[in-house]
């Protein structure tokens, strides 16, 4: 049986690259590199959309990263059901490629914030959710310049009518996201996008705790190996 | 050539943060007088005769700003 | 179309450009033998503009001028140093030298650190550039010095921040701090690389002339190491990443006005000196060049930096063993009309400098459009021993290279001592200031001490930067020493602390040195590793200053001296001079920067009281009545004179040995070194880093509570080891001859000092986290 | 009460990234015919009628903008 194949998307000015991969590899899974420029998925079984700066994340973040070729492939494996995980950056990227509601805008304190935060899990139903159980807390690290999740009114409460809110900020969100969001889900729940680092919170040695690498699991249980 | 500017504002609903972070700062500079500031951006741009209006709103609304969250005005000059 | 009418123009401030270009050449110049230079006004003494017609037997054309005006400055010459910084390497031994494989004068320092591995590391300023514009100084400043590291070959793993301000509540450090911290976080956050330290230092003596100061640390394989020179008639000089702007060239502008004649006139004598920077470039040219080492496509490799294309042509030309001619006509300009002085002064950012054989330059560029990255060949090496420059079709410069990169002017400024000002200062002494003397009034003492700018937790400014990405950051602030894994098959990595108590060094500039030097190397062992190798930043007033110029042979001096005891060899550094106000000198600043390596960091010591309830808490090294210069004296008294604290560099080495062994070993289960605010802030700073309390007697540590807690004696670490191994821990520091006391246990939420009472860890976390979100606001909600 | 406009631009010689980055996007949403685009600030202010141009100056130049890097006009609506 072959392990289940992950792909992880650099773009110019990804950061948080090699840290995905690993979180992917440790998982158990393999991690496949995708090229921002290619219109190729080479047949993943699962995306991530790792943080960064993509583009220097000029004009907004997430904004041209959203347009590149890659992104198309993107946007038509996630309406097949393709999981997709887009942190932080990655979630930016996937608010503007209108694959989640919402967009990500500069934190309250105007500062980029780097700090370990508690997050309550609201949707233990999402693809890259099912390892944990509604109402986990997780600590994992948040650093992030635009990280304050915003969305018009009618979008707020349909994410929370549908229990589409899958990571909240337990002790508040410190960027001042609406409702305390820390990270959604598309309708079908095979998209999630989150502020804060999963992947930064898979060992111990280099993180707060190893909270993070249960959505790398997730998406193990949701794919035919 | 002309000349081409696309404002983009935030939408009222959304909490400008920086517009009110220059709020406060005016007491600290003495200004007053100066009741609200909001901000956004500005974007000059040099297009060649032949492009028609509905090319510069497709452009400033699918790339120079998020209709999700802003608003913008297209004026030639 | 919706929108407001742009501008019916009322009130503008645009600055308008030139657009003539005049080509002064060999040429002319030969022609014209007689014109008048602002040479002056470009910073040379009549002697070096002398010496430079002497050189090229004519005049400079106005693109040499340019050349030997930036390239025979201070900052790039080491004109009043470079007698000074030799000492360096007359100290270092060949034992020192075993590990070094690229030492001063390389763009960077480089160590093996076995398996293959090797570090390369520096620290330098970019001190000025952030007074007149925070934001963009510093994150110019970050971006310089990982060009740097990236020019040895190496991958940039970590940044570093050593950084100094006026006083905390003057008003010109609330436009300073935040905007030099949020460069600084902007540019290195974006470049994907961990904070993992610095320091925040408040002194009135910075008030004008605040200390930016950039580290970085980079990774190679041995075999991937990259030094700069240009050599092989034939290969192509190619420059690639930014284009180059009229950014950082305010200098040279003078030349353009002075051409033109008319300072009124359309000139470009007011440009701006600062530069901007583009992170984003920066992060592509960094995987870029790494994609070109990997591939072997690179001979020779140099980064622009300060004095952009003159730099780098003349140190690639004069390092390599023929001559060189570029066409400046190739450089990709992002501005028009640009002089050929303005285009080898440019210091637009992001941009390197490559050698190429001819066969490879194809490849070369595969690779840079890949990373979207602009890559020009703009000149190739010649045989020869002259650096040709052309633009316009004309020959613009014409130089031996050496005689603007590396045989510069040399300066033997007067050195002297200011015996009445000195003598004064150290025959004020720290003995008659009042002391608590009561248990309620050492209490008070200690919580105003954790709350003192200089000792208040940093996370104001740490938490501006990330510390996680990459995924092998180990110990980040607040820590005593950054550790970062290199290799995580084996978990070889790295420790690095910069330190400088300028306190110190005013107090005595050869001991004060060597304070900073022992303190940084502390910092390293008190995580685990064992110091390596040295880098430094001396900041300091004017050289032409004959005191200044004392401080600064002595803290040279004190530094190599020092690094010779400890086995420690100094790699490479950086001098900055001219931080002053007016006429007064900032504190004398010699920043020292430790790098050590760790062969597992699983075996790492951690920060504060990080083990369990009940650890015993011991203090090595011994206590003296020591508060010259300290950290009390400052804060509660704003006093500063006396002696500085005694140095024992044989002592430091022997707890490093200690702290080493032990720690790998896996017999200490946590450490902290103590040193600005004694063992009062390292008992408080343990605790809350550990989340945990302690409670402990300090009868065996000094003559009296008041010095046990506040005197800054060098030499002492705060560890704590399992209850059950405390006794073979003491009889292992006796026999390696570290003075040792215990102090009592960890637990509890509180620090309980028997001779002072309980203080609650609430208590000590309001104090010592409130005072930079009060001055400088929260940043979260 | 007034209307005003401050709109702030980084000086020429100074590299705007920003519109650098726009630029180079706008072949990704199939856009032609756009030479050049360069990114801004745009500032909205309520300012009472009796704040002076001399005033409003002042604070484009010392709260909106950075005189070191940037340039910047103010316009009365
Ligand atoms: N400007 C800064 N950038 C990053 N880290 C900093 C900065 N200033 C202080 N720190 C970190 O905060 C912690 C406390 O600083 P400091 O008290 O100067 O340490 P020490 O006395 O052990 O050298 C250290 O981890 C240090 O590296
Ligand atoms: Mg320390």
């Amino acid at each position: 049986m072959s392990a289940t194949r992950v792909g992880v998307i650099t773009f110019p000015g990804t950061l948080d690259d090699v840290d995905a991969a690993r979180a992917v590899r440790v998982a158990g899974a393999e991690a496949v590199p995708l090229w921002h420029g290619d219109a190729d998925l080479r047949g993943v079984d699962a995306v991530v959309v790792p943080g960064g700066f993509s583009y220097g994340d000029y004009l907004r973040a997430g904004a041209i990263a959203s347009l590149a070729p890659i992104m198309r492939e993107v946007v038509d494996g996630a309406a097949r059901g393709l999981p997709v995980l887009g942190i932080c950056n990655g979630f930016q990227i996937l608010c503007e490629a209108g694959l989640l509601p919402g967009a990500l805008v500069a934190n309250a304190g105007l500062t980029f914030l780097c700090r370990e935060v508690v997050l309550t899990v609201g949707n233990a139903e999402t693809a890259w959710t099912c390892d944990y159980a509604t109402g986990d807390e997780l600590l994992i690290p948040l650093k992030s310049q635009e990280g304050r999740y915003v969305a018009a009114p009618d979008t707020l409460s349909a994410l929370e009518d549908s229990g589409r809110i899958v990571f909240r900020y337990r002790d508040g969100a410190p960027n001042g996201a609406s409702n305390g969001i820390a990270g959604v889900t598309n309708e079908a729940g095979n998209v999630v996008g989150l502020m804060p680092h999963p992947e930064h919170a898979t060992d111990a040695l280099t993180g707060p705790s190893t909270d993070g690498l249960a959505l790398f699991r997730s998406v193990l249980a949701g794919v035919p190996a | 050539m002309a000349r081409v500017v696309v404002d983009v504002m935030p939408k009222p609903e959304i909490l400008d943060v920086q517009g009110q972070a220059v709020n406060r700062a005016l007491g600290r500079i003495g200004v007053s007088g100066v009741s609200d500031v909001r901000q956004g951006k500005h974007f000059e741009l040099e297009v060649s005769d032949g492009v028609d209006d509905e090319t510069l709103h497709r452009l400033a609304g699918s790339l120079l700003a998020n209709p999700v969250i802003e608003d913008w005005t297209v004026t030639r000059l | 179309m919706a929108g407001t009418p742009f501008p019916a123009t009322t009130l503008t401030a645009v600055t308008e450009l030139a657009d003539q270009v005049t080509v002064d050449s060999v040429a002319s110049a030969q022609a014209s033998p007689d014109q008048p230079q602002p040479y002056a006004a470009l910073g040379l003494k009549d002697d070096e503009y002398a010496r430079i017609r002497e050189i090229l037997g004519r005049r400079p054309t106005d693109a040499e001028l340019a050349m030997y005006s930036v390239m025979w400055s201070e900052h790039c010459s080491y004109k009043s140093s470079k007698v000074h910084l030799r000492y360096f390497g007359e100290t270092t031994t060949e034992e020192m030298k075993a590990t070094m494989l690229a030492g001063i004068g390389e763009n960077a320092g480089v160590v093996s650190i076995g398996d293959g591995w090797a570090v390369t590391f520096k620290v330098e300023s970019h001190n000025h550039p952030s007074y007149v514009e925070p934001y963009q100084g510093a994150a110019t400043g970050v971006g310089g010095i990982v060009r740097d590291i990236m020019a040895m070959g190496a991958r940039p793993i970590a940044v570093g921040d050593p950084l100094r301000f006026g006083p905390i509540d003057a008003p010109d450090t609330a436009r300073v701090l935040p905007g030099i911290v949020s460069g600084i976080g902007g540019y290195g956050n974006c470049l994907g690389l961990p904070n993992v330290g610095g320091e925040v230092v408040f002194d009135a003596s910075y008030a004008g002339n605040p200390l930016v100061n950039a580290l970085c640390v980079g990774a190679l394989r041995t075999e991937d190491l990259h030094l700069a020179f240009a050599s092989g008639t034939g290969n192509k000089i190619i420059l690639f990443g930014a284009t180059t702007g009229l950014d950082g060239i305010g200098g040279v502008s003078v030349l353009a006005s002075e051409t033109f004649g008319d300072d009124e006139g359309p000139g470009r004598k007011k440009l701006p000196s600062v530069q901007v920077g583009d992170p984003f470039t920066e992060k592509v040219l960094i995987e870029c060049c790494l994609e070109l080492f990997h591939a072997g496509l690179v001979v020779g490799i140099q980064d622009l930096g300060g004095a952009g294309l003159s730099c780098a042509t003349s140190e690639l030309a004069s390092a390599g063993s023929g001559g060189m001619h570029v066409d400046l006509d190739a450089v990709p300009l992002r501005a028009t009309g640009m002089t050929a002085a303005e285009i080898l002064s440019s210091e637009s950012q992001e941009r390197m400098c490559a050698v190429v054989t001819p066969e490879n330059v194809d490849a070369f560029m595969a690779v840079c459009r890949k990373w979207d990255t602009i890559a020009t060949v703009i000149g190739e090496v010649t045989d020869g021993d002259r650096l040709v420059i052309t633009s316009r079709g004309e020959t613009v410069v014409d130089v031996p290279p050496r005689t603007v990169a590396h045989e510069g002017p040399v300066y033997e400024r007067p050195v002297a001592r200011d015996d009445a000002a000195q003598d004064a200062l150290a025959a004020d002494g720290p003995e008659s200031l009042p002391r608590p003397e009561t248990p309620s009034e050492l209490r008070a003492e200690i919580l105003r001490m954790a709350a003192a700018p200089n000792l208040a937790s940093r996370a104001w400014v740490t938490d501006q930067y990330d510390r996680f990405v990459r995924g092998n950051t180990v110990a980040a602030a607040p820590t005593d020493a950054g550790v970062v894994r290199i290799d995580e098959s084996t978990g070889r990595g790295i420790a690095v602390a910069t330190d400088c108590n300028a306190r110190f060094v005013a107090l005595d500039p050869y001991v004060g040195a060597q304070l900073a030097l022992a303190e940084a190397y502390r910092n390293v062992a008190t995580s685990g590793a064992v110091p390596l190798a040295v880098t430094d930043c001396l900041n300091f007033g004017s050289p032409e200053d004959p005191h200044v110029m004392w401080q600064f042979s002595q803290a040279v001096r004190g530094i190599a001296d020092g690094c010779a005891v400890l086995g420690t060899p100094v790699t490479g550094g950086n001098v900055s001079f001219y931080n002053q106000t007016g006429t007064t000198a900032i504190l004398p600043t010699p920043v020292v920067g430790v790098l050590g390596v760790i062969d597992d960091v699983t075996r790492r010591i951690p920060s504060g009281f990080a083990g369990a309830d009940g650890d015993a808490v011991l203090l090595l090294g011994a206590t003296r009545e020591e508060l010259g210069g300290s950290e009390w004296a400052h804060e509660v008294h704003g006093h500063l004179g006396g002696r500085p604290p005694a140095v024992d560099l044989e002592h430091e080495r022997r707890l490093g040995d200690l702290l080493a062994a032990a720690g790998s070993q896996g017999a200490l289960t946590g450490s902290h070194d103590l040193s600005d605010g004694g063992l009062a802030q390292a008992l408080v700073e343990a605790a809350l880093a550990g989340g945990r309390g302690a409670s402990v007697t300090l009868g065996g540590v000094a003559a009296d509570t008041f010095t046990a807690l506040f005197s800054e004696s060098a030499g002492r670490v705060l560890v704590t080891v399992p209850a059950d191994g405390a006794e073979e821990f003491l009889a292992r520091a006796a026999a390696a001859d570290v003075a040792v006391v215990r102090l009592g246990e960890t637990g509890g939420d509180a620090l309980r000092i028997a001779e002072v009472g309980d203080l609650g860890l609430d208590e000590l976390r309001a104090a010592w986290e409130g005072t930079l979100p009060a001055r400088f606001g929260a940043l979260s909600v």
